[in-house]
């Protein structure tokens, strides 16, 4: 841990790092999205791409996600890694079926012949009061999809470690980046390229405890603490917080075993209730460990409406709502 | 309102148009251009939470909006506030809508300038790009089947020709023969993607050949041609001689939106070129030559508009947010169990808390 | 019940009905889609109804999922009640911007000044040797989509039944026609156009049982029986067979009450398990009935990889795993 | 291979093609239409589960595919048969495909003719209409990309061009200037729906237009045209010179798949017109014209391509079924925890029983 090996760096800085270290590790890899290039991506993720590796690595594509997407697929076909940026996870749909019925699908339809090995990278999440259409988290539709990873990081060394890992695997991700979180809270950063990096598979205990488990992702992983803190600190309560890290495929072992221990299991996120992520966790749990809980599972997450502007924060798990949560799994 | 400038030799006004529609061309121009300076202007000072304007793309708005009647709708992207305006959106409903405050028709559900009108047959904006097209094309081919009047016209901007919905909308008009219009406001960027690398086609009026309908380019910047070209698609939509692309070529002068930067992807330089034709001296210089131009329409109509906005800020502002039980309703005509249940713990438990300072609960 | 009053149909026949009749009874109702019609549509759901109606009302679009869709709304907005076929629930991803962007948010986001109450009825589901594209089932992506109801028919009655109530309703369904059943079943279906509508919303209690709770819907109705039946007359167990009918907005009361009175229960659907609608029943139980639950809440799902073509029979949920499902809740 | 017709005033071959090659080219497109003969067959006699020809259109394929070499890539749709042939996809391999069977390179897993060929640069076939445009378009960005030598082919139907991916595929390649020949075989038809309800364009090459480079029309009957004008796109491909939309005219002689009723949509008389201009007949009188035709190709070529595949079919369906193990590989490159439970299950628990005979389980 010298400081020589790091460097404190705003999630935007660790995902721009990241890009950096594995376009100059491998020329296969490239990088396209709407105003990626001279422009670096409306959020900066990609600044400074194209000025260093040129317009052939760094594309500006037209204004289109299944173009963008659907080339990325072949441009894998061939060979090169491309990591494809889409300006905000609402605007993932147009590309949905070159996601869903192409990119997941590529290697089981063809026996392993082909592959499409893509990295799709997109904002996603509310809290900065994007409304409507800069703020929905639509994971879910894509854990649902066999074929595809899906990765979301809460910090800013995660968010580098398993991006590096996404670009240097053999399977398609869509890596969906809290932006929320871009810029919000800086920390310690491997510069060693071969460094940190982040498996993708495992979940990731943030904070032990005995009393509930708490699983989350993204932006909800620091609203847990703050509940977690209170619960603690008020209540005594002993939570343990899981941040899942990859969504699909599920690390199902860790889940688990965090239930058996604690026996009682919250899981908090943004998108909608209704056949969210949350729904599978607990399904899981009512499969795999009903013996062990104590209290219903309960989820905290959006609403069953779409996106809202101005209430967005009645809208969005809060501390206040997470606290609730424990609260009545503990008295339960 | 005062008295003419004199021109020595008066070109006869075109296309129809009298004296007085001229002026209301130009008072809705400064309308639309006021509107966005506050719209701006509030964004910067905090009070409202983004913006995006149509800078230099007034003659655009006012010269279709313009061939319009009540039977003819308007399903427009974001960078349309002169429609909905000149289609009679009251100014505070959309000084409401900027505030997304509890006055604001769509309850503080959308961002700023996403504006809806009904009664206007003014389209519910939405943020994703060309999505209207295809509606539009919809809309027009309900008006076809109905046997009714009115013509559909949907927007989009150059970027949202690489789009989906362009092409379908495109190629279901030409084939259903529509009654529809769509004006594609060629302002030459998407955000910083310039027209070079989002098409290789040189004429963006060159995409209605693939659909095997007329396409026409246009200056956008002069509202009267603008309003010409749209009165003959419009007449020819009725006629059911079907759609036209209308490709009005103009210049985003302006940034993107409140978020953007141009200076990273473009020079000052060129944003004055292009002013040098800004939309208002375009129509001030027409009217001069029809000699129908008063010097105090400048300065008037900007005070007049000016006024009535500061009025319309200073409402919305005093009307707060949305009550939370907007949060629940129109998601479907009646409310679900599920959305019912979660409505009632969210009032019976956080009513009254003070959600947006979390300062409560430590890291 | 006079025989007057009923005929004898097939699934596709009893859909076929529901379209003339709705057609016939309000001129907004108009009909799209890919091959509606001369040809029919390729399963014939739409036979007849160009030469009744004439092609303003039936018509045989582009091959383009996104038009059919967008311009549906655009029609609706307009005042027209438009039916719009998917020719196959594997086709509806071109189509999903504009269902979970448009369709799905149009009233909420325009304060219900503006409304698409589009149907969009799509043949899904396996076991007709249709592989990799003609046999999946997409519903959880547009259960998980807010402003969208998600109605699945079991039998012939239902399906025209159900059909009405959409066409006649207010607000966006997706209606997904288990093409397995669409010729291999006969029912008797009410033949006065105001006869037997069927409501959307609530689940229908197939086979009332004690012992074990079965969640389930479209072709997977009849997979439930067979295993069942068998478990009846081998084992002894009583098994209450629910038919969801609308999965989204669930029918919570019932299928908590349901898990109430047995204390066990299983979900059987032929998506892929991972985030399947399977996860959003069990969620429901672990959150609202786990003090019920004598057992682990089953999901009988299809595999979590894209849909096979040979062996198609070993992927979809069959008689002789739900039956060892409910061994094993039983032996629990 | 016996003697040959003497014409009195022979043409010259064109195109620089040898008399080889017409052989080779009619040989091919005979091999193409035996195939094709077979799968209707095998399908009706219920020992394949499905599918999909060209009779009619060996032109469009053959012709393409004698322009490519190995560098090359082709993405076709399910409708491309001789060109997996062509490119070497060994006919076993084919039948096997169509069979399902445990030696089908895709483990049986899609439905018959969704042919896959790594080695032959022939892309895992989809049945969503369209997706490879965009996909071969990326493929051949990619060989700009790196530099190397290359075009892709990319296949489409009429009615795949009203699709998505084609819009993006013609837009991106006409930017990025891309080393990519769109082939687009117009057969006029997208199962029952013609092509006046497809596009309200006459000539389908024009859509190029809308996308800044190249558009022509040839008639896919005719082999030589075919390979003409693709290699004239190749050779612009290779020179930088960028895209090209190839609109090759013919006609889907048969029904859509097996499971299409033509009869439905379209008179038998249309068909016998359009038959008049068999692709074998064009060819085999270009052939006499050149002096180069010999009567036996006709007989022997069938026979030849009969033998092969009565011998394939034999072989294909000699073997079973793929192994259950191969419904859980393949979709990643590592067994998620979760596949690998749902595997152990039921081997475990289902090995042995028979499922596909439900007889056992009263309804
Ligand atoms: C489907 C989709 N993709 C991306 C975006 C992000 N975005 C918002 S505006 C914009 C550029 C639009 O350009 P253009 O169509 O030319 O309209 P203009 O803003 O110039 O009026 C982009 C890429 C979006 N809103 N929707
Ligand atoms: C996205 C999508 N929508 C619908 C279908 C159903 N479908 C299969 S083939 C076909 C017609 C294709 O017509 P065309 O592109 O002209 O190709 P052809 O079959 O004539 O070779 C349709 C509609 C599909 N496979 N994919
Ligand atoms: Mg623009
Ligand atoms: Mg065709």
């Amino acid at each position: 841990m010298a400081t020589a090996t790091t460097e404190t760096k705003t999630m935007l800085g660790a995902i721009n790092q990241a890009l950096f270290e594995e376009m100059a590790r491998d020329e296969n890899v490239v990088v396209l999205g709407e105003d990626v290039g001279l422009n670096g991506g409306v959020f900066r993720a990609t600044e400074g791409l194209q000025a260093q590796f040129g317009e052939d690595r760094v594309l500006d594509s037209p204004l289109s996600e299944t173009g963008i997407v659907g080339s990325a697929i072949g441009m894998a076909i061939y060979g090169l890694k491309p990591v494809a940026e889409i300006q905000f996870a609402d605007y993932i749909y147009p590309a949905f079926d070159q996601i869903v019925s192409e990119l997941a699908k590529m290697r089981y339809r063809s026996g392993g012949e082909f592959t499409s090995p893509v990295v799709i990278r997109t904002p996603y999440g509310g809290g900065i009061r994007g409304g409507h259409y800069h703020s929905q988290s639509p994971e879910a539709y894509f854990c649902h999809t066999p074929g595809l990873q899906v990765v979301i990081p809460s910090t800013p060394a995660d968010a580098r470690g398993l991006l590096k890992s996404a670009i240097r695997g053999n399977d398609p991700v869509i890596f969906f980046e809290p932006k929320k979180l871009y810029r919000s809270t800086k920390q310690a950063v491997a510069t060693d390229p071969e460094a940190a990096l982040v498996p993708i598979g495992p979940c990731h205990v943030v904070q032990p405890g005995t009393d509930v488990s708490i699983f989350c992702y993204g932006a909800m992983v620091e609203v847990v603490q703050r509940a977690a803190n209170k619960a603690a600190s008020d209540d005594g309560v002993s939570v343990e917080i899981v941040d899942l890290r990859t969504l699909c495929p599920l690390d199902v072992a860790g889940i688990v075993a965090s239930v058996q221990k604690t026996g009682r299991a919250i899981v908090v996120h943004e998108a909608p209730k209704t056949c969210g992520y949350g729904a599978e966790i607990s399904a899981t749990l009512a499969e795999k460990a009903i013996e062990y809980l104590e209290a219903p599972v309960v989820r905290v997450a959006g609403l069953d409406t779409p996106f809202p502007f101005t209430l967005e924060y009645v809208y969005m798990p809060h501390p206040a709502r997470v606290y609730r949560a424990i609260q009545d799994v503990m008295a339960f | 309102m005062a008295q003419k400038t004199v021109s020595s030799s008066k070109k006869p006004i075109p296309h129809g148009l009298s004296a007085d529609d001229c002026v209301a061309m130009y008072r809705a121009m400064v309308l639309t251009r006021a509107y966005d300076d506050r719209g701006f202007k509030l964004q910067r000072q905090g009070r409202i939470g983004f913006y995006a304007g149509s800078f230099g793309e007034e003659a655009t708005q006012i010269g279709t909006a313009y061939a319009g009647d009540e039977a003819d709708w308007y399903f427009t992207s974001y960078r349309q506030p002169g429609i909905a305006l000149f289609r009679g959106l009251p100014l505070q409903t959309m000084m409401d809508n900027l505030f997304c405050n509890s006055r604001d028709v769509v309850k503080g559900r959308q961002m700023p300038v996403h504006y809806t009108g009904r009664q206007q047959h003014f389209l519910s904006v939405s943020s994703v790009i060309g999505t209207q097209i295809i509606q539009g094309v919809g809309c027009a081919m309900g008006i076809k089947i109905k046997g009714d009047r009115g013509v559909v016209f949907t927007y989009l901007g150059d970027g949202a020709t690489s789009a989906n919905d362009f092409h379908s909308g495109m190629n279901f008009a030409g084939v259903t023969k529509a009654p529809v219009i769509f004006v594609l406001v060629n302002n030459q960027y998407a955000i910083s993607t310039p027209l070079s690398k989002q098409t290789a086609v040189e004429v963006l009026a060159d995409k209605a050949k693939a659909y095997g309908f007329l396409g026409i380019q246009v200056d956008g910047n002069d509202v009267l041609a603008v309003y010409a070209a749209a009165m003959d698609a419009k007449r020819r939509a009725e006629a059911g001689e079907g759609p036209t692309l209308l490709e009005l070529k103009t210049y985003r002068a302006g940034p993107h939106s409140s978020s953007d930067d141009p200076s990273r992807y473009r020079t000052e330089e060129q944003t004055q070129h292009w002013l040098e034709r800004d939309p208002l001296t375009v129509l001030k210089n027409h009217m001069i030559s029809f000699g129908i131009w008063d010097d105090t329409y400048e300065t008037c109509f900007v005070e007049e508009a000016n006024a009535m906005l500061g009025d319309a800020v200073k409402q919305a502002e005093a009307v707060g947010e949305p009550s939370w039980d907007t949060l629940f309703t129109d998601v479907y005509t009646y409310k679900s169990q599920t959305l019912a249940d979660q409505e009632q713990d969210i009032m019976a438990h956080e009513q009254g808390l003070d959600l947006k300072n979390e300062g409560e609960f430590p890291l």
